[in-house]
């Protein structure tokens, strides 16, 4: 009888480190050694996983990895959160990878959909970020883990500072299942402000010839938010977080989430909200977000990653943000994920294309995007059983039957104009998705969030409540209603409208008492970046390219 | 660019206080809004110069809702248009109209 | 035309104007008229502070020295320095003084020629070619303010658009011609140039007058009209 | 309207359109227009091109009391175009400019908001500053002060930017800019090694309202809001009215040959702050204006 090992990974990893112990016997590898140490470790069809989202990004070992000689490693499986780089694109190209499972693409997205229909890449799936991280857990372990750290003292304990983000959980996939963590830092310091990764979890560090790139995301300038989107924010505010009394959300990166955020101490003061609503956060510390926290809105905020020219501001505010003993704040975006899911109430968040089941995609033809949170965050938690009274009474509204079980809802709220520039319609009869699968050959459409998710759909000409639907049609017909002068809007039947009026499901802004004339600037509590220094008491200091003074 | 003309019938006749009444400005996605007085015999007419093409209906639809949402009449309305969107451009002519027949003052 | 050969051409009678490596030049000249003051630019100079600064010294010693001596402007600039270090500095505040230091001049009166001999573009002309009381040009001289496929690739117009409105209108494409039929320019000269120049030195000044030569000409026709009307609101 | 800041709230310049600064600059109700929308005078080039057009070519000009006192204004509209010049935009400027001669007002207040001249129709726009120019500094020789402001998204560039340093005086918020050629043009013929436009800190220590005050290229400098610009306005009429003479230009040329030999090799306004005397110039920026002014003001600044 064969016997069978049962540490087989344990000595592929063996044979790894002593592969490696040729190129470079200490655990501090220097940077022009790399590309050597990887070509050493890596092996054909190894399934490794790149750091990097759409904040931090691990670009100098992208660097070396996309300068490994492809005769020698090749094949191999990239288990990513985001394609953001370029050198991301190279690994393809020059075949040093094939395979890629992700969730989400940036500006390199139209590049990828060109190697994708050239064969070069094979992608696998393309994940929300727990999904993804999930699956890190069961089917997706790699053998190699390349990650990035602020900085790191010489026994190899790793400091994030703020930006935490996917660091501990691709350490810990990767570390507890034999695999290798090569770390990319900053500086290697004698003593670290703290530690985020114990050391006996990461098997190589390198200090980086230049500091990791960062990516200020979650900046809005409120010099670009028009009067559209401030009377869109005064509906969700008084017609939503008022009327469900919201205190725990999420809201989705955008002008229009920073019109809420940057109308509560205004409009929502002025209607006497404070306390009652907004109260707790998962969310990126987003510089609009600074004037509800002074005026005393918010009370926590716990984030997924950092904002640049935050942490000042952070640091300042532990009674409202997550910091370590170090002062800085501490994040983290699975928990962060899971967090929005199970224990928020309500999502808002925008989106480039409704249908009339309220399916809603970012779909475009030529280029990949992908799904990052928004459907994690963005769909009911099903399994969810604690209570809250925003949570019961969505559910209430939502029950068809008087005699059926009773549960709660989560509010996910799509918070859309009826155009977008260069007058593309936000409603259509199909989505794009559906093409982009028949081209792809995907096997779903790629939505993001799925209609019987949604609660409300928010426009400039109304808000439609969704939970009070009882048909599908009354579904469309509630959709059409706020769906303006699209073409969907207009093939709305106008005595349908007006009965779902009444019936409460469509609200337009007198309906809910609101003058739309108080839709000005003027309602902002701050106008410019400046102002939200100014609000800041001098704390948040916006990256150079968001200034003007 | 696109010239667009249109009248509707109305029966109200707004409180003036001014002979004329311009809002906004002319720049991409934006809009300005020429309100005069005109002897028009109830008529108010429109008209539209657009650097947006081909959308004629749309413009028809979201004059139509405003003029009946106002009750107008014996008005010339001018528009010169950098390509808005209907919701700029109702909230523009929202905003023209309301200066033109009550006077704020902030 | 080089340099020295328009020099020789104006100025029959002898100069002694120098001109400097830094695309400068400046001295003065004899005429039939008498001596007048000549300053410009050569080698299409990108004007930029250190040049609009020693024309503007010059003006000032013209004024101080040689009260109501004629200055000619012999202009060829490719517009402004475009530079960091200018900006830095203000160089529009430098382009400014110059324009202030002539206009003193035509307040102590000295008469204000220019004469266009290879190329006047933008903010190089507007500091101090623009700022005479009679602008000539040579016909091969090059005026402009940007070319069509700079201008196409600014403004988003297709070129073909463009070619075909310059032949209607003299507003959009570079061109003597054009900058003549707006009003831009007093006339176009021809050899013999000292002939020209005697000429315009007997005119006496008679203020901005590039509105009604351009209405006269068809090719700024709403320029004089709109400002009288305000004149007379 | 309720004000919903706790926080007293300012009428921003920067934010406002050229309607709104005329309406709120001078005394209330006092504005009467010259050339009008309703006039219609609006670009035949725009036209052409198939472009849209403004009722009031993007300037809005008239007569107005400051303070009691009458003044002629002109507006530009940043919004439209970029308050760049055309032929028509440029010829209401010209003709309020020749009108000051004949009405001699207190003063005319020049709402700078451009970036020069509009390539639409460049040639004619071209002509029009020159005309411009020429047609400010007859009004101030007539003894019609002539007074700048500046503070708007698009800064005052161009042509538009000579025009500047032509007036009296110049009133600037830190928002504000002023220069000849834009970041972007810089950048697009230089490349960004010469100026990266996209670095907002960069283009606004270069070109911004306190690097201006600091050379001394603009006499007042205020916070954002169209009270200020008021306030500064009505103390700088105040003042007696320095004519455009021999030996103000002498002093003028002095000033700018001291800048240059002073400060001609440094690379970044910060080098020039240190020289200036601030032992910290990278915190410049970040001063409110008020701390700022307190700080330049134990400075012996040159006087343009």
């Amino acid at each position: 009888m064969l016997l069978r090992s049962w540490t087989t990974q344990a000595d592929s990893r063996r044979k790894r480190l002593q592969r490696a112990a040729d190129i470079c016997p200490d655990k501090v590898v220097p940077a022009e050694a790399v590309t050597s140490l990887l070509e050493a470790i890596l092996e054909p069809g190894d399934r490794v996983c790149l750091e990097g989202d759409n904040q931090k990004q691990a670009d100098f070992l992208a660097r070396c990895l996309a300068k490994v000689n492809p005769e020698r490693v090749h094949d191999l499986h990239m288990v990513q959160s985001v394609i953001a780089l370029p050198e991301h694109i190279e690994l393809f190209e020059r075949g040093i990878a094939r395979q890629v499972d992700f969730s989400y693409s940036g500006p390199v997205g139209a590049r990828m959909a060109q190697l994708v229909a050239a064969g070069k890449i094979q992608i696998g799936a393309i994940h929300t970020y727990l999904e993804l991280f999930g699956r890190y857990f069961i089917d997706l372990t790699p053998q190699v883990a390349l990650i990035v750290a602020h900085s790191a003292d010489r026994q190899g304990n790793l400091y994030t500072g703020p930006n935490t983000e996917d660091t501990p959980t691709i350490v810990e996939a990767t570390a507890f299942k034999s695999g290798i963590v090569i770390a990319q830092v900053n500086q290697v310091v004698d003593k670290l402000p703290r530690v985020d990764i114990p050391a006996d979890w990461v098997d190589f560090i390198t200090e980086a010839p230049t500091p990791h790139f960062i990516e200020p995301l979650f900046t809005r300038d409120p010099a670009q938010i028009g009067e559209i989107k401030i009377l869109m924010a005064m509906m969700v505010i008084k017609g939503i977080y008022a009327e469900y009394g919201i205190n725990r959300l999420n809201h989705g990166v955008g002008f229009d989430a920073a019109a809420i955020e940057l109308l509560l101490p205004t409009y929502a003061e002025s209607l006497g909200l404070k306390g009652k609503i907004c109260r707790h956060w998962m969310l990126n510390p987003h510089p609009t977000l600074i004037p509800a926290i002074e005026s005393g809105f918010v009370q926590s905020v716990y984030s997924p990653g950092s904002e640049l020219g935050m942490e000042a501001y952070v640091s300042a505010r532990p009674d409202v943000f997550f910091t370590g003993s170090d002062g800085s704040q501490r994040t983290n975006r699975a928990f962060s994920h899971a967090a929005g899911h199970y224990a928020c109430d309500l999502f808002i968040g925008s989106t480039l294309q409704v249908d009339l089941d309220g399916n809603s995609s970012t779909v475009t033809l030529d280029r990949i995007a992908g799904f990052g949170g928004a459907p994690n965050l963005g769909a009911d938690a099903r399994g969810r059983r604690h209570c809250q009274s925003a949570w019961l009474k969505a559910g209430r509204q939502a029950q068809e039957r008087p005699a059926a079980m009773p549960r709660g809802r989560k509010l996910v709220v799509q918070m859309v104009e009826t155009f977008r520039e260069q007058m593309q319609p936000t409603f259509v009869d199909r989505l794009d998705a559906w093409a982009f699968m028949e081209n792809t050959g995907m096997e779903l459409p790629p939505v993001m969030v799925y209609g019987d998710d949604v609660s409300h759909i928010v426009t400039e000409e109304g808000i439609a409540n969704l939970l009070l639907c009882r048909t599908a049609e009354e579904r469309s017909e509630a959709i059409r209603g706020v769906a303006g002068y699209t073409p969907v809007g207009q093939g709305r039947s106008r005595s349908m409208v007006e009965n779902l009026r009444d019936r409460g499901i469509i609200r337009r802004p007198e309906d809910l008492g609101i003058d739309k004339r108080l839709a000005t600037r003027d309602l902002l509590a701050a106008r410019s970046i400046k102002e939200l220094v100014h609000w800041s008491g001098g704390l948040y200091d916006p990256p150079q390219r968001f200034r003007n003074w | 660019m696109e010239y667009l003309q249109y009248e509707f019938q109305g029966t109200g006749q707004p409180k003036l206080f001014r002979s004329a009444v311009l809002a906004g400005v002319v720049s991409s996605g934006n809009l300005e809004v020429l309100i005069e007085a005109a002897d028009l015999n109830g008529r108010c007419s429109v008209e539209v110069r657009t650097s947006a093409q081909g959308y004629s209906d749309i413009w028809r639809a979201v004059l139509n809702d405003f003029a009946v949402r106002h009750d107008l009449s014996n008005l010339q309305i001018s528009i010169n248009d950098g390509g808005a969107t209907p919701a700029v451009v109702s909230l523009r002519l929202d905003q023209a109209i309301e200066e033109y027949a009550e006077p704020r003052h902030d | 035309m080089k340099t020295k050969d328009l020099l020789d051409q104006l100025f029959p009678d002898g100069h002694s104007i120098e001109t400097t490596a830094d695309g400068l030049l400046s001295g003065y000249a004899q005429t039939a008229k008498g001596a007048i003051a000549v300053m410009g630019t050569t080698g299409h100079l990108a004007l930029g502070v250190e040049a609009a600064l020693s024309l503007a010294q010059f003006v000032l010693n013209v004024v101080k020295q040689s009260p109501g001596c004629p200055i000619l402007m012999l202009v060829d600039t490719q517009g402004q320095r475009l530079s960091k270090r200018d900006e830095l500095l203000g160089i529009n505040g430098y382009l400014a003084h110059l324009v202030k230091c002539l206009e003193l001049a035509r307040i102590r009166g000295h008469q204000l020629l220019t004469l266009v001999y290879a190329e006047a573009v933008s903010g190089g002309f507007l500091a101090f070619g623009l700022m005479a009381d009679e602008i000539h040009t040579l016909a091969e001289a090059k005026v402009r303010v940007m070319n069509l496929p700079a201008m196409a690739r600014i403004t988003k117009l297709p070129l073909e658009k463009l070619e075909e409105l310059s032949a209607a209108s003299p507003s959009f494409a570079p061109g003597v011609a054009n900058f003549y039929q707006l009003g831009g320019l007093r006339s176009i000269w021809s050899p013999p140039l000292a002939a020209e120049l005697l000429k315009a030195l007997d005119r006496p000044p008679a203020g901005d007058c590039r509105r009604e030569d351009g209405l006269t000409r068809q090719g700024r026709t709403l320029a004089g009209r709109v400002a009288q009307l305000v004149r007379e609101a | 309207m309720t004000d919903f800041s706790n926080r007293q709230r300012v009428r921003s310049y920067y934010e406002a359109n050229a309607r709104y600064r005329i309406a709120h600059l001078l005394d209330a109700e006092s504005f009467s227009e010259i050339l009008g929308p309703t006039e219609r005078f609006t670009s035949p080039h725009l036209e052409a091109l198939g472009l849209p057009c403004a009722f009031d070519d993007g300037i809005v000009i008239g007569r107005g009391c400051l303070n009691g006192l009458p003044v002629l204004i002109a507006s530009q509209e940043g919004g439209f175009m970029g308050g760049a010049v055309g032929e028509v935009h440029g010829a209401k400027l010209t003709g309020l400019l020749e009108l000051a001669v004949i009405e001699k007002p207190a003063a005319v207040l020049l709402l700078l908001e451009s970036g020069g001249v509009r390539l639409h129709e460049a040639n004619a726009g071209l002509i029009a500053i020159s005309e411009i120019i020429r047609a400010l500094l007859v009004a101030r020789n007539a003894g019609v002060p002539v007074i700048g402001l500046i503070g708007g998204v698009f800064g005052c560039f161009g042509g538009m930017g000579i025009v500047a340093r032509c007036c009296n005086s110049l009133i600037i918020n830190e928002e504000g800019r002023l220069g000849l050629s834009g970041p972007e043009v810089i950048e697009t013929t230089m490349g960004v090694e010469e100026l990266d436009a996209s670095d907002r800190a960069l283009v606004w220590r270069t070109v911004g309202g306190k690097h201006r005050f600091l050379l001394g290229e603009v006499q007042r400098l205020v916070e954002d809001d169209i009270a200020e610009f008021r306030q500064a306005v009505i103390e700088t009429l105040a003042k007696t009215v320095q004519p455009l003479d021999l030996e103000a230009l002498e002093r003028e040329h002095l000033v700018l040959e001291q800048r240059l030999s002073n400060y001609g090799s440094c690379r970044d306004s910060s080098e020039i702050w240190r020289m200036i005397g601030f032992d910290d110039p990278l915190r410049l920026p970040l001063l409110d204006v008020q701390s700022f002014l307190h700080a330049a003001g134990s400075l012996d600044l040159e006087a343009s």
